[in-house]
């Protein structure tokens, strides 16, 4: 009983904790290079989700094949990591590297206030849902019960392939070395002459459309309504702080904590689904400071 | 047999991931005494300094200070317990001026917990402007630290160590980046200082001049431990002394 | 301090003017001078460098304090209610602390930031307990042990309220240029010499965070008394964000500016709200950014905090 | 700015001194509060859409009483503290007569004692918590529809009635105060009504959910006969997108008593036979009223200004303006006067009765309205790109609003099964 619980619960946890997993992985991503706790994140993530939503819906009017709404989705997470991401990167926050932290927090703060606005001039107020992906690939049943392929299969594998792909990209290429060694020491790595202004600008390029994303994917499965970036950045958050800032697989064991947490209080304690993530940020935080998969930093006098 | 000493450090090991930083490290100081801690460059003294003022914890062995066991003791303990300390790179309040930095100290020393007296204020402040007389800042006191070349800074790091009148003080490399006319002078003006207070001192110097000239004791830090100690004239004389660190 | 307690005394006697001229803009300045004792607690913490991002939580425990008090049917007078909501805000800050003050920077802003989004979960889960969502309305206590109307009692709330801002700003003053406060700024400045010192950095937070719990606590009291509602968003973090936001608006050079930006804030805020309604976040971010790129001198407190090489 | 101030200082002195025989203003100045921003804005635009639309016909006709009137909108979604100060600074700087408050019940609780603080008289125009008028007298606040006991009251009375056999029912509801209401109440509902019935969960999901994996799950797992779930935008249309996806809408009976709201854009997703509630006497194909020809031109007129079907804020918004026309006109007759009195506007509210765009709404003594329950269930429609109703059911205000002096979650308990076959229910049918 309790086995098939755990079991339930994994399975019901594994797409959300994906689609927050691409959000926070994005955000961790960030900061690790850019050291900077980027509020707007949320903001990307639901922006890529209207892109594709949008893509979806010019896709269902053209009469063309709904298969390529999973291509579109990809597309409009580049074009929003991408142009927005990047214009973003080069007006903004280019101008404010050398400011306080806390400074560059409240900066993004005031961006992810004006993308709110922007939102709902462009997409307006009304919920929009284009079910096409989800309902392309029908159910497969376990246990007696029916889950969609879309929420289990397809959201985890490309988080799965996202999270292979930046795993790879991180330790085999020269690009990817030079982020993980701007990451790990960043003194050290701009005496090597690294380039900072045009890694900075990749990784926020491509932390933005990794939250996109995970908004694209998010639209296939959920509405888009006015304010569901506010409580994604929160909870991508708890999952970088809990991971350790800058920690990529970790962010995945964190999100999956997280999800898995969440649907195991809907089944034993739903009074507290809301909690879980928060408890565990703060839990996790009080025993590692850093978070679960920080590595050590001396400070030397 | 401790009574006389001052510290006593017995055995310290401490090594993270593979290297060795302190291996077996023992050194014993006599009240009074001024010890010279010299060694090759990037042999990690600074190390040794971090053991003794709680920067560090040893994996092993024991700091004993006027008898009693301060191992891993917090460091702002031990500052209160009577050991003072100087920074190889000066340790300062850069925003504020120099008499702020040690009015500071004052308060630190003299109860830091009230919230209604300005510190601008504080009763003994003279003492302070005393102090900064003593090393010849008198002049610069109310000028911000950041704009002071960094032999000053190094001064006033001092400075803020000695305002806690305390009894052992711990100097690393207190004349690097003087310029040579003047490290005499300066040595000259703490060694008064520390007169003053009957100031026991450790310091971490380079300059063999200024070991020599100052040093009542000299000890070698080298391979993670102290592999020698004599006098100045015993030391500076030691064949391998004079190759491995001194470099001739 | 002279200059300050000048510029202090102008600017209330400038509020007492324009509630006279302007008697509609009483309530709104009672919320700015109410908002801006929390800015003044984070303008606290900022001198030691640290940024909460969850004073949301203390505002809403001074606020739900009175509301539970005064649904209690206790019959206590506001006067009482004020202080009462800072202590209980500040019991929890001491609580809490244990655990906040050990972090530093984005850390300490990030485990603020969860205890705070508990808080808020909680407040909105305990239903029967707290209403909910809906929160609580809290009727008019007295006030001096008078019960009064709607205006007589807005006016002297008003001055309630500026009496609390003045005597906490003046009481906060000399904390900061106290020793314990100079200590504070030693911790942003260089904490390694400030433990050299013998000083334990984590006890002077403590202590600040202590105060600007309380700060934020009476902030709340008040808000809850002039508003007559008390709602879970009070612990929401955008609402944190926003106290941030103010401090920086206002520099926290001086306990003046925590009032001035808040005042301001305010200010933005509704007009915005009312001659553009559907973009008001987008002129406070605006403003927010502009703030920060181009009026620099007010932040001179924001300094980055010291590293230290061998 | 000061002489403008002053100017207003002044006038409201006036306004004080002369509560007998008000000057007829150049213009009636109304405050809404509805959500601009933020998850309700799905309620706060349409509604505020509709106030545009209407005070534009009422002004094309001469106004009320030959005044012209003009709407300020504030935002609910910017927070229960500035919503209440722009609230004041509407009413004392702005001088609205009349205020207009709110979607969020939240907001309701909380502005009602400001409307009685500022002697504002306050049309509580779509918010829905019974406890505004059970918990409290005010002099103040007039209710121009339902409440959730009504609302909720229909709807079990519909299900009873429609799938008399089920013995199993689990609530998914959105987790915060009004979700948390209704499930409450929809259930007290149910057990007097048919009091073996056994719940098997209750679930709360956060608010503003993007994922209902695991209730989907257990709802798989348990099998309930039937499933409440009250949500209301973006939170039922991914349940319903969810559940669909996962086969789940089609095994049990599935009650959704906001449904209303969301019918065109759930489009295919929403099978037949689900039981939909809309939160009063609001259909755009509304069988009584449909013919009308000020309807017919409303829904029109809406459709092309919005690119949607009205849905049931657009409703409570008619509702609203025509009982605030009804209410000056009325006053003005009643005290032979060219432009009423706050009191006599307060006096005109009592026992007023007026509609919208759809059947008569009247207000009780204690303010609170009496507005029709409209249920049914759904079909596909070949005329609609997205499920409509049939076997629509009318439940008359009168018959399931708590009564005055008690209050919803006791009356609820005391009602008998036999209710839902009271004469006075209304059907219709297509197949009729």
């Amino acid at each position: 009983m309790f086995l098939q619980t755990v079991l339930l619960a994994t399975l019901d946890g594994l797409s959300y904790g994906a689609q927050v997993f691409l959000v926070a992985v994005g955000l961790s991503l960030i900061f690790g290079v850019l050291r900077i706790v980027n509020v707007a994140h949320g903001s990307f993530y639901a922006i890529g989700a209207y892109v594709a939503a949008s893509f979806g819906l010019l896709l269902a009017a053209s009469g063309l094949s709904p298969w390529l709404s999973y291509p579109a989705m990809a597309l409009s997470a580049v074009l929003v990591g991408v142009l927005l991401g990047g214009l973003l990167e080069v007006t903004l926050l280019r101008r404010i590297y050398g400011k306080e932290q806390v400074l560059q927090l409240l900066v993004t703060f005031a961006v992810f206030m004006i993308f709110e606005d922007l939102q709902k001039a462009i997409w307006g107020v009304s919920p929009y849902f284009v079910n096409t992906p989800l309902s392309l690939l029908g159910t497969v049943n376990i246990l007696g019960i029916n889950y969609s392929l879309y929420q289990l299969v397809v959201v985890p594998a490309f988080a799965v392939v996202v999270l292979l792909t930046l795993r790879y990209v991180l330790r085999s290429t020269r690009i990817g070395r030079i982020v993980t060694a701007v990451t790990d020491d960043r003194e050290a790595a701009a005496a090597m002459g690294v380039d900072a202004a045009k890694v900075y600008l990749l990784t926020f390029m491509i932390g933005a459309s990794l939250a996109a994303f995970g908004g694209a994917l998010a639209s296939g499965s959920t509405s888009l309504v006015p304010g569901m970036g506010s409580g994604m950045i929160i909870l991508s958050f708890a999952v970088a702080a809990t991971a350790g800032l800058g920690r990529i697989e970790g962010a995945a064991v964190a999100a999956l904590m997280i999800g898995l947490g969440r649907s195991i209080a809907v089944y034993t304690a739903p009074e507290f689904d809301v909690l879980v993530p928060y408890l565990i940020m703060f839990v996790v935080l009080l025993i590692k400071p850093q978070g679960l998969f920080s590595v050590p930093q001396t400070r030397k006098v | 047999m401790t009574e006389s000493l001052v510290l006593e450090a017995r055995n310290l090991r401490l090594s993270f991931g593979g290297v060795k930083a302190a291996d077996d490290a023992s050194l014993a100081v006599k009240k009074g005494e001024k010890v010279a801690i010299i060694g090759p460059n990037g042999a990690g003294k600074t190390t040794f300094v971090n053991l003794c003022t709680g920067y560090l914890v040893p994996q092993s062995g024991a700091v004993m200070f006027e008898g009693r066991d301060i191992t891993g003791v917090a460091p702002r303990r031990i500052a209160r317990g009577g050991i003072g300390r100087s920074f190889q790179l000066p340790q300062l309040f850069l925003d504020n001026t120099v008499i702020e930095n040690m009015l500071l100290a004052l308060a630190a020393r003299e109860g830091i917990w009230q919230a209604w007296t300005p510190l601008e204020r504080h009763p003994k402040r003279d003492e302070m402007f005393d102090l900064l007389g003593v090393i010849g800042l008198a002049e610069v006191a109310q000028r911000p630290v950041r704009e002071l070349p960094e032999g000053m800074r190094k001064l006033i790091d001092i400075a803020m160590a000695l305002a806690l009148k305390p009894r052992l003080i711990f100097m690393d490399e207190p004349t690097s980046g003087v310029s040579s006319k003047e490290k005499f002078a300066i040595m000259d003006t703490l060694i008064k200082a520390l007169k003053y207070n009957e100031t026991t001192a450790i310091f971490v110097e380079h300059d063999m001049d200024v070991v020599s000239r100052y040093a009542d004791k000299v000890a070698v830090w080298s391979g993670g431990r102290i592999s020698l100690e004599g006098t100045p004239e015993q030391v500076l004389n030691d064949p391998d002394v004079r190759k491995n660190v001194i470099g001739v | 301090m002279r200059p300050e307690v000048i510029m202090g005394a102008g600017a209330a006697l400038a509020l007492c003017v324009a509630t006279i001229i302007a008697p509609w803009a009483t309530v709104m300045l009672t919320i700015a001078l109410a908002v801006g004792l929390t800015v003044l607690g984070i303008v606290i913490l900022l001198r030691a460098g640290q940024i909460s991002f969850g004073h949301g939580l203390y505002y809403a425990a001074g606020a739900y304090t009175v509301a539970f008090l005064v649904n209690a049917r206790l019959s206590l007078d506001t006067l009482v209610l004020i202080p009462l909501g800072g202590f209980v805000a500040m019991v929890i800050a001491i609580a809490f602390g244990f655990f906040a003050v050990r972090y530093r920077d984005i850390f300490f802003a990030m485990i603020n930031l969860a205890i705070s989004m508990v808080a808020f979960s909680l407040l909105e889960k305990l239903y029967h307990l707290t209403g909910g969502g809906d929160g609580m309305n809290v009727a008019r206590p007295t006030l001096g042990g008078v019960r009064l109307g709607r205006v007589a009692f807005e006016t002297w709330m008003f001055y309630t309220t500026l009496a609390v801002a003045a005597v906490s700003a003046f009481l906060v003053a000399r904390y900061l240029a106290s020793p314990l406060g100079k200590a504070l700024e030693a911790i942003k400045s260089n904490e390694t010499r400030l433990e050299y010192l013998g000083v334990s950095g984590n006890s002077a937070l403590h202590i600040a965070y202590a105060v600007s719990a309380a700060l934020a606590g009476m902030s709340g009291a008040i808000i809850a008394i002039v508003t007559g509602h008390v709602a879970p968003e009070f612990a929401y973090w955008v609402r944190s964000g926003e106290f941030v936001f103010i401090s920086i608006l206002g520099g926290s050079g001086n306990v003046v500016g925590a009032f001035a930006g808040s005042i301001v804030f305010e200010v933005i805020r509704n007009y915005a709200a009312a001659f553009a309604a559907s973009y008001w976040q987008t002129i406070l971010g605006l403003s927010l950014i502009a703030i920060i790129m181009f009026a620099p001198d007010g932040l001179t407190q924001l300094r980055l905090r010291r590293k230290v090489r061998p | 700015m000061i002489r403008k101030s002053i100017g207003a200082l002044c006038a409201a002195m006036l306004a004080a001194s002369s509560s007998q025989a008000a000057e007829k203003p150049k213009e009636l100045v109304i405050g809404i509060t509805t959500f601009l921003s933020g998850p309700a804005s799905v309620f706060g635009v349409p509604g505020k859409n509709a106030a545009d639309m209407m005070i534009a016909d009422l002004n094309a006709k001469g106004g009320i009483l030959g005044v012209p009137v003009r709407s300020i909108v504030i935002d609910e979604g910017a927070g229960a503290n500035q919503l209440m100060s722009e609230y004041r600074r509407v009413v004392l700087n702005e001088k609205a007569e009349v205020m207009f408050a709110s979607v969020s019940s939240a907001n309701c609780l909380a502005l009602a004692p400001v409307a009685e603080d500022l002697e504002v008289p306050n049309i509580l125009w779509d918010c829905s918590s019974p406890r505004i008028f059970e918990d409290n007298k005010y002099k103040f606040n007039v209710r121009t529809q339902a409440h959730t006991g009504a609302e909720m009251l229909a709807a079990a009375l519909y299900l009873v009635k429609n799938k008399p056999n089920f013995k199993t029912v689990a609530g998914v509801n959105q987790d915060y105060a009004a979700g948390r209401d209704q499930w409450a109440l929809f259930l007290t509902a149910l057990k007097a009504l048919k009091p073996d019935v056994q719940v098997v969960a209750e679930l709360f999901p956060k608010f503003g959910a993007p994922d209902y994996s695991t209730e989907i799950s257990r709802i798989q797992a348990l099998k309930p006969d039937v499933i409440v779930n009250t949500s209301w935008g973006g939170d039922l249309d991914t349940f319903v997108q969810q559940a669909a996806a996962r086969g789940a809408m089609t095994q049990g009976t599935y009650v959704f008593p906001l449904g209303e709201s969301s019918l065109e854009r759930l489009g295919n997703a929403l099978p037949a036979g689900v039981v939909i509630g809309a939160r009063g006497d609001h259909y755009f194909d509304h069988p009584k009223h449909k013919s009308d020809a000020a309807f017919q031109d409303f829904v029109k007129r809406y459709r092309e200004k919005t690119g949607s079907y009205p849905i049931y804020p657009v409703f409570h918004m008619s509702q609203a303006m025509s009982a605030m026309q009804k209410a000056y006109e009325k006053a003005a007759v009643d005290n032979k006067v060219p432009w009423p009195s706050k009191e006599q506007l307060l006096a005109a509210f009592k026992n007023l009765s007026f509609h919208g765009l759809t059947s008569e709404v009247s207000i009780r003594d204690d303010s609170q309205g009496l507005e029709d329950q409209l249920i049914g269930t759904t079909v596909r429609n070949p005329a609609f790109n997205f499920a409509t109703l049939d076997n629509i059911a009318i439940y008359p205000g009168k018959l399931v609003t708590t009564p005055i002096g008690q209050k919803s979650a006791e009356w609820l308990t005391k009602i008998k099964s036999d209710l839902a076959n009271d004469p006075s229910i209304e059907l219709f049918s297509a197949k009729q």
